[in-house]
């Protein structure tokens, strides 16, 4: 039974992960990599991790769909209603892939790895929080802090309209051939948005 | 066996029915809304009758037709109180259409616009399907959209183009925008056509009180909707004048041109703008130069 | 461990459902204008499938980061009780800490439409 | 554990059933028994609608994705001492994945018939629904505190002396809210409410229509299941056995979310965002706050 | 289900994630092989955990802690995109070199 799963959920992982770079739509391609890690879960609580396992899985959740936002904002073409090709130095990927996998592969089978079970009947996620509230409170709190870093770069990098006006005075866009014309926008345009709304 | 056992329990179901209001229409819609045997949908996808109420002039036939093949086949028409702008369907002259739309929902009205996609797009690109490069051509009939300016965040990010209405629910019934959107945010709009004369009807607070609150989701009894206000930005114009048309008074306020005033508006926020004027001033509004 | 073989069968069996439901209704081939998409008459220029303009994009990454705390919040709900007010204390601090976040995020307006 | 699920699969139909009666009561239309019924067959007799160029597979998908995770969601739901489908010792956290993987199923359902209409809801969906989904960790971690415990089944047993309404009473309008979400109704119907004609549903038809309507009320059933187990009490109860209270409890939850849906108003979303970042979420705060300080010896 | 076969399977998505994170132009596209790989860490973590070293609790928080970087490297990530496109309307790795004026 055990056996099954991990054969069903770890083809469903790979195939989702490898489908990722496959398909055109943006969306799709999120949410390929949303099953993957859905699959990952799952094969951690057959691992008997039911806590790390379940909580993969509505972690991830959450952050492909952000994810989806962020690539149908950002990519041209982002449902793939034409067919594209967005990749490059392909040949030279496709090697690393594979020798990344078969190296690992041959680390794994060659080396001799400790056996030591989980013990049947422990409580793991009683552990997991003995573990963050006695020897690892520091990693915790530092977390917090570093939780809270990153709130404030991302809103700082990210929002318009600082306290000091617009991000993107005086900002050109690259041109599309070097020394070209700005690309998109019109550089008369760059600095004089209009702030409405509020 | 389980299809015929279906079919004789939807012979039961209410009728749901897509109202395009015209002219003098929008007192008896409102008024069909709370009869049995038919429901009101909000969406010609969800519905079986295409109920036309109220003249619409002839420059809307096309945007009418369209709306007659979006509902699913079999469908059928009425034309209640309203000239008939193609051979489709049966008139009634009378205060009731209910007979004409039980009998509506047995007909089967063949498609009144051509079957051609909206550009020629098959064998067009490398594909064999309308596309050159990744952005290029028109992939199943349509382009894609561009990149334009946007006046709130500074992300020039794709622009949606659309001519919006005259028969959107949320809209006043004929009024018809060109409007471009970058997500859910108004960014440009121009007036096409006004909304259709309602008469002193349509100018009714609690018509145009139930009409708001439908909009944001409640039907209209006076206790829940005291509550509503709370929901509107204090000290804005919809909220005024929803407060208004509960406490059952007119509203006077009239509203500023549309290309000023929905720029900028979330779509909810534009929405809800549009149902806050008395649809006479709407009109008014939107046609002061045929006017002069 | 094999405790989520049943939702997995769960899921199956509802898929299964819908797939089926969905081929009851009888098929005809839609004509464009009935594929069209609704607005109320109106036609669209381009496909609605854009880089859309989401406005609250800055919220999504506080979002993100506010968010992880769950993981360590179910952990520390099981000891919690063994612990004492220290497990208390400590969480405090932690959401102390991630509301900083939120309040600087509400003052430079993430919450509003872009 | 199998016996669970087979109890679960045919006690859902029927709560659906009254899920659609409860929606009809006081909307003014007659046939309130047979009505669902009746629409709903008529529904599933019209055909499916096709747009320009959908994502088809997902479209397809969607509702019973969406169905999928009611049933999961419903399956950590103890029905009765030692009788529950999913014998998970993460319950709780399972429930949560449903609820984040709800997003993304009516993102998926907006986004996939390639419209304006469902695009505008579904984003504005996830807006709303992301931060909404915080409020009920919040409260259901609260309801974890007291059972020491992930699991449900503790859960439910936690509450032999007291109910969480009762240590938090804050807990279960918080997790209504979630609620109303997460069934996309009332006022955090963002999704497919009228000012969108219909939003992620405009452009369905036919049967697709019928079971997201089917999916929508079997989550209602499964979040009222839920709300009735973590804070009033699940199985727990005099005189009846075990499963007619959980019976009675989620038939009054349910009622309690109609109502509820039906009474608040939908705000524009920029309000409602800012509402639930700054006025619901320090109150989930307070509430869990409350709970940690009443548990503590 | 073995340490091994874990370990494969976990191999194979490293391998997938690091053609992704090489082969893609775009730079949302990069981040999704990142994931991926990230991925394939979390399942070789939880197989080591599991299997090799009796469920110590630390490996759980190690796990915890890679999801607590990929949340905050998606924060971070997506931040700089929407910079970086607000200033220069692009989001290709490739663009971003060029751009040296």
């Amino acid at each position: 039974m055990t056996d099954a799963l991990f054969l069903a959920l770890s083809t469903l992982a790979i195939w989702s992960g490898w489908r990722v770079f496959r398909v055109d739509s943006m969306v799709r391609a999120s949410f390929q990599l949303m099953v993957s890690f859905i699959a990952v879960g799952l094969i951690a609580v057959l691992l008997a991790a039911p806590y790390i396992g379940i909580a993969t899985i509505f972690m991830m959740a959450v952050e492909m769909m952000v994810m989806a936002l962020f690539m149908v904002m950002f990519m041209m073409n982002p449902a793939g209603l034409n067919p594209m090709v967005m990749v490059h130095q392909h040949r030279f990927s496709i090697a690393a892939g594979i020798i990344a996998f078969a190296g690992l592969t041959a680390a794994v089978l060659l080396s001799d790895l400790p056996v030591q079970r989980v013990p049947e009947g422990v409580d793991v996620v009683r552990n997991l929080g003995h573990e963050l509230l006695g020897p690892s409170m520091l990693i915790f709190e530092t977390a917090g802090v570093t939780l809270l870093a990153t709130m404030i770069g991302a809103v700082v990098l990210s929002a318009h309209s600082g306290r000091y006006g617009a991000s993107d005075t005086g900002s050109l866009p690259p041109g599309l051939t070097p020394g070209g014309e700005p690309a998109g926008r019109k550089p008369e345009n760059g600095g004089h948005h209009h702030h409405g709304g509020h | 066996m389980a299809m015929n056992w279906l079919s004789a329990l939807a012979r039961g179901a209410e009728i749901p029915v897509f109202a395009v209001v015209g002219a003098q229409g929008l007192a008896p819609v409102e008024g069909l809304r709370h009869r049995p045997g038919l429901r009101l949908v909000d969406s010609p996808r969800h519905a079986r009758v295409l109920l036309v109420a109220g003249a619409v002039d002839g420059a809307h036939k096309t945007a009418l037709e369209r709306l007659h093949a979006q509902i699913p086949t079999p469908r059928g028409t009425v034309w209640w109180q309203a000239a008939p702008l193609f051979a489709r369907g049966q008139g009634v002259a009378g205060d009731d259409p209910l007979p004409a739309i039980r009998a509506a929902a047995g007909a089967d009205d063949p498609d009144q616009r051509p079957d051609v996609p909206p550009h020629p797009w098959q064998g067009m690109g490398p594909h064999g399907q309308g596309g050159r490069g990744m952005m290029g051509g028109n992939p199943y009939g349509r382009p894609m959209a561009m990149t334009a300016d946007d006046i709130r965040d500074g992300l020039a990010l794709d622009v949606y183009n659309a001519r919006f209405g005259p028969f959107l629910p949320m809209l006043p019934p004929g009024l018809v925008l060109d409007l471009t959107l970058q997500g859910d945010v108004i960014v440009s709009v121009s007036v096409v056509s006004p909304p259709f004369e309602q008469g002193m009807q349509g100018d009714a607070p609690d018509l145009c009180a139930a009409r708001m609150l439908r909009l944001m989701g409640i039907a209209p009894r006076a206790a829940r909707a005291r509550g509503a206000l709370l929901a509107l930005p204090k000290g804005s114009g919809t909220r005024r004048r929803l407060a208004a048309w509960l406490r059952g008074q007119t509203v006077t306020e009239r509203p500023s041109p549309l290309p000023e005033a929905l720029p900028g508006l979330e779509w909810a926020e534009a929405v809800l703008w549009l149902a806050s004027f008395l649809p006479s001033h709407l009109r008014a509004a939107c046609m002061p130069r045929q006017a002069a | 461990m094999t405790g989520i073989a049943m939702p997995l069968i769960l899921v199956l069996l509802a898929i299964a459902f819908a797939v089926a439901m969905q081929r009851i209704g009888a098929r005809t081939d839609a004509t464009w204008p009935q594929r069209a998409p609704f607005l109320g008459g109106g036609l669209p220029e381009t496909h609605a499938w854009q880089r859309f303009h989401v406005r609250y994009y800055p919220m999504t990454l506080l979002f993100i980061a506010f968010e992880m705390e769950m993981m360590f919040m179910y952990p520390w709900a099981v000891v919690y009780v063994e612990t004492g007010p220290v497990a208390l204390a400590e969480m405090g601090m932690f959401l102390g800490i991630l509301s900083v976040g939120i309040l600087y995020g509400w003052r430079e307006g993430v919450f509003r439409w872009q | 554990m199998i016996a669970a699920t087979l109890i679960l699969l045919l006690a859902l139909p029927p709560l659906v059933w009254v899920a659609a009666m409860f929606d009809r009561i006081g909307a003014g239309r007659g046939t309130v028994v047979m009505g669902p019924l009746q629409n709903g067959a008529a529904l599933v007799l019209r055909p499916n609608t096709e747009t320009e160029a959908p994502d088809r597979l997902n479209r397809l998908l969607a509702p019973g994705w969406y169905l999928a995770l009611a049933l999961v969601g419903l399956s950590v739901v103890p029905l009765a001492e030692d009788v529950v489908a999913s014998e998970i010792s993460t319950g709780l956290v399972l429930w949560g994945a449903c609820e984040a993987l709800t997003v993304v199923v009516v993102f998926l359902h907006g986004w996939s018939p390639n419209a304006p209409l469902p695009l505008i809801g579904a984003y504005r969906y996830v807006a709303i629904a992301l931060p909404a989904m915080l409020l009920s960790m919040f409260v259901l971690i609260g309801a974890a505190l007291p059972a020491q415990s992930l699991s449900v089944v503790e859960v439910v047993e936690a509450q032999r002396e007291i109910w969480n309404v009762i240590r938090q009473p804050l807990g279960l309008p918080l997790f209504m809210a979630l609620g109303l979400a997460i069934t996309l109704r009332g006022p955090f119907d963002y999704a497919d409410g009228a000012e969108l004609a219909g939003g992620t549903s405009a452009e369905e038809s036919g049967p697709a229509l019928a079971l997201w309507h089917f999916a929508r009320a079997a989550m209602l059933v499964a979040f009222s299941a839920m709300a009735a187990t973590a804070f009033l009490g699940g199985y727990l109860g005099p005189v009846l056995p075990g499963p007619a209270w959980l019976l009675l409890k989620t038939l009054a939850v349910m009622a309690a979310t109609v109502a509820a849906g039906r009474f608040f108003v939908r705000m524009p979303p920029a309000r409602m965002l800012t509402f639930l970042w700054v006025v619901l979420l320090p109150l989930s705060f307070a509430s869990l706050a409350l709970v940690g300080v009443e548990v503590l010896p | 289900m073995t340490l091994v076969s874990v370990l494969i399977v976990a191999a194979a998505l490293i391998g997938i994630g690091l053609y992704g994170a090489l082969s893609q132009q775009s730079f949302v596209m990069l981040m999704m092989g990142l994931e991926l790989m990230l991925n394939g860490a979390i399942l070789a973590m939880m197989g080591f955990w599991s299997f090799s070293l009796g469920g110590a609790p630390e490996g759980q928080l190690l796990a915890i802690i890679v999801m607590a970087v990929m949340a905050v490297e998606m924060a971070v990530g997506f931040a700089l995109v929407v910079a970086v496109y607000r200033k220069r309307q692009a989001d290709m790795t490739e663009s971003l070199t060029t751009m040296k004026h």
